[in-house]
């Protein structure tokens, strides 16, 4: 109870007591991934799917950072929650001000 | 000074003052309520020594009254509110076959184009006038709104039509007058050192009248 | 009822999680924002706008910047390396990873500032030479972004700095973790941002 | 006063009682209650220079063809020429007014006072989590603070395109004549931003973390709720006003065209991010306000809060509504009427939790045992005030109705209602009610009360007239009114309007003689002059460095007044153990 007043004894070790996420893994995910970003935009297909493509690599990627390296998967819901809160906001507003151009 | 609105001139008018008394009704009797209800639990349960406060976290069954009344209030206020605002400025009920200027904002003056006797912009016979808003009553008339410089906004109270005019944005404004008379439009948002006299005239003429100054100018203008 | 009743029970701790990472959350939720702002901005402007809009290959130098984006990429890992070395109380390892970091984060900037210098100098743009940010809403919005972007790399090799010198000094270990963890969720972040800046501005 | 049992905390606050230098201890100093303190002195400074500006705006409205300024001779030529308020200096008090209240003083006075100096001690902590952050957040404040007051005198003077800053004019210095002020205000806005997120960055975080034993969620006092929330709305918003001012500054500074259409950018984008920003930022200034009251009445009734759950989800949905309804600003901007469509339904929803507050409110004061004393007197105040402006905004929510008011004076009255009758009413009642907690002594109730009633008699008096100038058609911010044929007769009023704003700005200097004659002269207050049951009246007066001898445990909701099995007295502190105070308690 103590703790939470003095808010340094959940310590780190024991909140990553799971085995070590594959760091090295998620780089060559990443790089392999920024490699076929590269390599669409050279295809010659639909404009729309090299688009389409390239948001989900990038968010693909965006995901794996904020998961393992940021290490919200291994994080209580509680913080998640934390992380999460502004993308609605950031949603509304994109959502909103694009429609000026319906 | 009259705590009123302006004598109103146009159809929109009718349906705006209506709705600014609706809600004057509705939110004045709110007001009665609560500053009533504030004053006279002042004076009821002024502290007195020795009394002791009623105990009560709170009522449930309350919380849901008042939740629910101003939310029904709200809700019907809300769909007449957006169903006359359709009306107003929905694109799908602009009048197919207004009459249409061209209204310029710029600092600090407003240009009007007129479309000259074959009543269609961009012809040849078309001619501007400055600060002077002439238009024929009883008949839809649509202005395009644009801006040269910054943003304005054109607002004739008595007409109660108000419109920012955005420089990059062609932007249309449509009512209708239902009495001749004389007007000013004024500008509405700040726009800069003269935005307090940057006005112009509004004349609304009857259809005759309106042909009439419109062939008085269109010579001069032609030159 | 909150009241006596209530007593026993056990009080709640917070989060479970130490105050300095939910601080850096917290602020990270800010950050979201304003680059959101910059983002929303450039994405209505380029759909206003998108017939006129340049195909980014041709203005922008997308390999170098392919090859900066593997830069920041390897930043991120060892920079969780060196939270796993810190864990393990692994000195020589804090200090390799967060040197390493470092070191990809100041070449990151330098080559950026590289790219920069070469858009501004000898690129050119609808006719005239030069490329910079009064170059239409095309130049604008790259340099805005990119450069708040770079600004916020700059503050994290600072603060990479500092940390890799108290490495050297022995500050961190298995039992003070927490600096190089927060500093690690900012490095990410910066990290992130730019996986979505090089898709949205470089190849899209 | 029970004193907590050392094993309950297991944890007693390290005490520092070795001497701190005095730059240390008052100017550099990263304690909470001293922070608190400077932000307080600051925004009282800038509230005092906006309620000027806003004197003289009020002089040039009311006899615009006059000229005869009193004391216009101080001024430099390019503001006041031979008596007269000139246009350019006109615009400049418009947009510094709004700036220097909005910015500088009430929402550093409800956020960077109260958040600093009530956090802490109402969650039984010994500081904010990050207490440099926290002195980085004040003094970011000081640059804002000078860039501003320096604007008045660079070429071309002060920022004069509103200050909702609409682009093209805010970024055009050929149009407006202001080139170097506009900037400045820009920068000074972007300091801001950064100490309003290192503020809330500090606020979020101490209140999930940094609780005391027992606070849970459900038993933090209202204030802290409600100050919790609004340090959420500032951390999401105001990073977009930084990005979108910086933007701003680009366009004006190094050839960029984000706002500007002759370069292919678009000024709607401005407003569609300023209000992003504005309309959470109107609940900024507000739900903290809405905090301070439910405290006082509660205090001042004798009587737990009406409805706490009721208050705090009113507080949540007030904070989610207020991300979706910024377009309400815009009705008449030329966006999509479908957008208009949307953001009329969300905007009168808003009403709901509002009515709920207000209603919870007046429960609470109902079979209370009311002491009206100048701290309630303020909050029973605020609540008739922000009625009249919750209720006045009924008529712009209508999107048909905005129509003929948007722009008008209507508009001004009902941001005043909210934002003086609201947020400045409960800030004076917050001041009278924490200030013998801030500074050992009590400030004076006969000066208090008088203050109150010419607070309340003159802000009427200046700003209802207001809505009837609206209606009739008078647009806002215009230097001369009289040249309009529609608004010919409304000359009288406008000077009976500026004769109150006068006596409303005088009361202010009645506020102030109390204040610092309450330093010296004031009677000594003890460690709790209301009888409150919060956590920070349960420590000394004022409190020392690092608040408690031991960190408080809580075992009470945070308003238990008149509780029918507290035999002695009619309040039960949070932290009073139960088994020792009221044993009948404990069975209940």
């Amino acid at each position: 109870m103590s703790e939470a007043a003095g808010g340094h004894a959940a310590g780190g070790a024991d909140d990553h007591g799971h085995e070590h996420p594959k760091y090295m893994l998620i780089w060559l995910y990443l790089a392999i991934l920024t490699a076929l970003e590269v390599g669409v935009v050279y295809l010659d297909i639909a404009q729309w799917l090299i688009i389409t493509s390239l948001l989900i690599m990038a968010g693909w990627k965006a995901l794996l950072v904020a998961l393992y390296y940021m290490h919200l998967k291994f994080e209580p819901n509680r913080l998640r929650l934390v992380a999460l809160a502004p993308l609605p906001a950031v949603a509304i507003m994109i959502i909103a001000i694009m429609m000026e151009y319906v | 000074m009259d705590w009123a609105l302006p004598p109103n001139y146009s159809t929109f008018g009718v349906v705006i003052d209506q709705l600014f008394w609706i809600i004057l009704v509705i939110t004045g009797i709110a007001f009665l309520l609560v500053e009533g209800g504030i004053l006279w639990f002042c004076l009821k349960y002024r502290g007195r020594e020795g009394a002791k406060a009623h105990y009560t976290h709170g009522s449930n069954r309350l919380e849901i009254i008042w939740t629910v009344i101003p939310a029904i209030i709200i809700a019907v206020l809300g769909a007449y509110s957006a169903l006359v605002w359709d009306d107003i400025k929905g694109s799908s009920n602009r009048p197919a076959d207004a009459l249409e200027f061209l209204v310029v904002g710029k600092q600090f003056e407003w240009n009007i184009t007129y479309p000259g006797v074959d009543e269609t912009l961009g012809t040849a016979d078309d001619f501007t006038v400055r600060n002077q808003f002439h238009f024929p009553v009883n008949e839809d008339i649509t202005i395009l709104l644009e801006s040269e410089d910054v943003i304005h906004s054109f607002f004739i109270p008595e007409l109660r039509v108000k419109q920012d005019a955005v420089p990059g944005m062609t932007i249309p404004v449509w009512f209708d007058a239902t009495q001749t008379g004389n007007f000013e439009i004024a500008c509405a948002e700040l726009c800069g050192l003269g935005h307090y006299y940057m006005m112009a005239s509004v004349t609304v003429h009857s259809a005759a009248d309106f042909d009439a100054w419109q062939a008085s100018q269109a010579p001069a203008a032609a030159q | 009822m909150a009241h006596a009743a209530t007593a026993g029970r056990v009080p709640e701790r917070g989060l479970d999680v130490y105050t300095q990472k939910v601080g850096m959350w917290v602020f990270l939720c800010s950050e979201v924002m304003f680059f959101a702002g910059l983002i929303g901005s450039y994405v209505v402007l380029r759909f206003g706008a998108a017939d006129t809009w340049a195909v980014p290959n041709e203005v922008l130098n997308v390999p170098i910047t392919a090859f900066n984006t593997f830069l920041l990429i390897c930043s991120s890992v060892t920079m969780v390396k060196a939270f796993a070395a810190a864990q393990a109380g692994d000195q020589r390892g804090i200090k390799v990873y967060l040197l390493g970091t470092t070191l990809l984060g100041a070449t990151f900037l330098g080559v950026q500032v590289y790219e920069y210098v070469e858009l501004v100098l000898h690129q050119s743009w609808q006719g005239s030479h030069g490329f910079t940010p009064a170059a239409g809403l095309y130049g604008a919005t790259f340099f805005t972004m990119t450069g708040f972007h770079g600004f916020h790399v700059l503050l994290g090799v600072i603060c990479l700095a500092w940390a890799t010198i108290r490495a050297w000094r022995g500050h961190w270990g298995a039992d003070n973790t927490h600096g190089i963890e927060v500093l690690g969720l900012y490095w990410h972040f910066v990290d992130l941002v730019w996986i979505i800046l090089f898709t949205i501005v470089y190849l899209i | 006063m029970a004193t907590i049992v050392a094993e309950a905390t297991g944890q007693a606050i390290l005490h520092e009682e070795h001497e701190q230098s005095f730059l240390r201890k008052y100017i550099f100093s990263t304690d909470h209650k001293v922070i608190a303190i400077q932000f307080l002195i600051y925004t009282l400074f800038f509230l005092m220079i906006g309620g000027l500006l806003a004197m003289l705006m009020r002089y040039q409205i009311a006899w615009p063809a006059r000229g005869e300024l009193p004391l216009g001779g101080i001024f430099p030529e390019s503001m006041v020429a031979s008596g007269y308020i000139l246009p350019e200096f006109y615009n400049a008090l418009v947009t510094m007014h709004g700036s220097v209240m909005v910015f500088l003083a009430i929402m550093p006075m409800l956020v960077g006072v109260w958040a600093n100096y009530l956090i802490p001690l109402q969650l039984g902590t010994h500081d904010m989590a990050f207490p440099r952050l926290n002195m980085l957040s004040f003094w970011a404040m000081v640059p804002a603070g000078i860039l501003t007051l320096a604007s008045f005198f660079v070429v071309g003077g002060a920022a004069g395109a509103g200050w909702t800053l609409y682009a093209p004019l805010s970024a055009r210095p050929d149009l407006t004549g202001v080139g170097l002020g506009q900037i400045l205000w820009l920068v000074a806005l972007v300091f801001i931003g950064l100490s309003s997120i290192l503020g809330s960055v500090n606020y979020i975080t101490t209140t999930i973390n940094m609780r005391a034993p027992g606070m849970t969620w459900m038993r933090m006092p209202l204030t802290i709720w409600s100050l919790f929330i609004t340090a959420i709305l500032a951390l999401l918003a105001m990073p977009v006003l930084s990005a979108a001012g910086i933007m701003l500054i680009f366009d004006q500074t190094i050839g960029t065209s984000f706002f500007l259409p002759e370069g292919g950018g678009q000024p709607l984008l401005w407003q569609h991010l300023f209000w992003f920003f504005g309309h959470p930022e109107v609940y900024i200034l507000i739900l903290p306000a809405m905090g301070f009251t439910s405290e006082i009445l509660s205090v001042g009734s004798r009587k737990p809060v009406f409805g706490y759950k009721a208050m705090v989800l009113a507080l949540v949905s007030i904070a989610f509504l207020g991300f979706i309804v910024w377009g309400h600003h815009m009705f008449q901007s030329g966006m999509n009427p479908m957008l208009g469509l949307t953001f009329t339904v969300s905007t009168l929803f808003i009403a709901v939790p509002s009515a709920i507050k207000t209603f919870n409110w007046m429960g609470t004061m109902w079979r209370g045992n009311l002491q009206l004393h100048s701290a309630m007197l303020f909050a029973i105040g605020f609540v008739a005030m922000f009625a009249i402006g919750g209720l006045s905004g009924v008529f712009m929510a209508s999107t048909p109705v905005d129509i003929y008011i948007h722009d008008t004076y209507f508009i001004v009255a009902h941001i005043h209602y909210v934002l003086f009758g609201g947020s400045l009413f409960a800030l004076f009642g917050a001041i009278y009610f924490w200030y013998p907690k801030m500074f050992g002594r009590m400030m004076n109730e006969t000066m208090g009360k008088i203050h109150f009633w010419l607070t309340f008699v003159f802000f009427n008096l200046v700003f209802f007239p207001m809505h009837g100038v609206g209606m009739v058609g008078m647009m806002r911010r215009i230097y001369d009114s009289t040249g309009y044929a529609h608004l010919q007769g409304i000359e009288d009023t406008n000077a009976i309007i500026t004769w109150a704003a006068f006596g409303l700005f005088a009361s202010g200097f009645l506020f102030a003689f109390n204040f610092f004659w309450s330093l010296k002269k004031g009677r000594k207050a003890g460690a709790n002059p209301w009888n409150a049951t919060t956590l920070e009246w349960q420590t000394p007066s004022p409190p020392k460095h690092g608040n408690w001898e031991e960190v408080p445990v809580v075992y009470h909701g945070p308003h238990e007044y008149s509780h029918p099995d507290v035999e002695d007295k009619d309040w039960l502190a949070q932290n009073e153990r139960p088994d020792v105070v009221s044993p009948a308690a404990g069975s209940h």
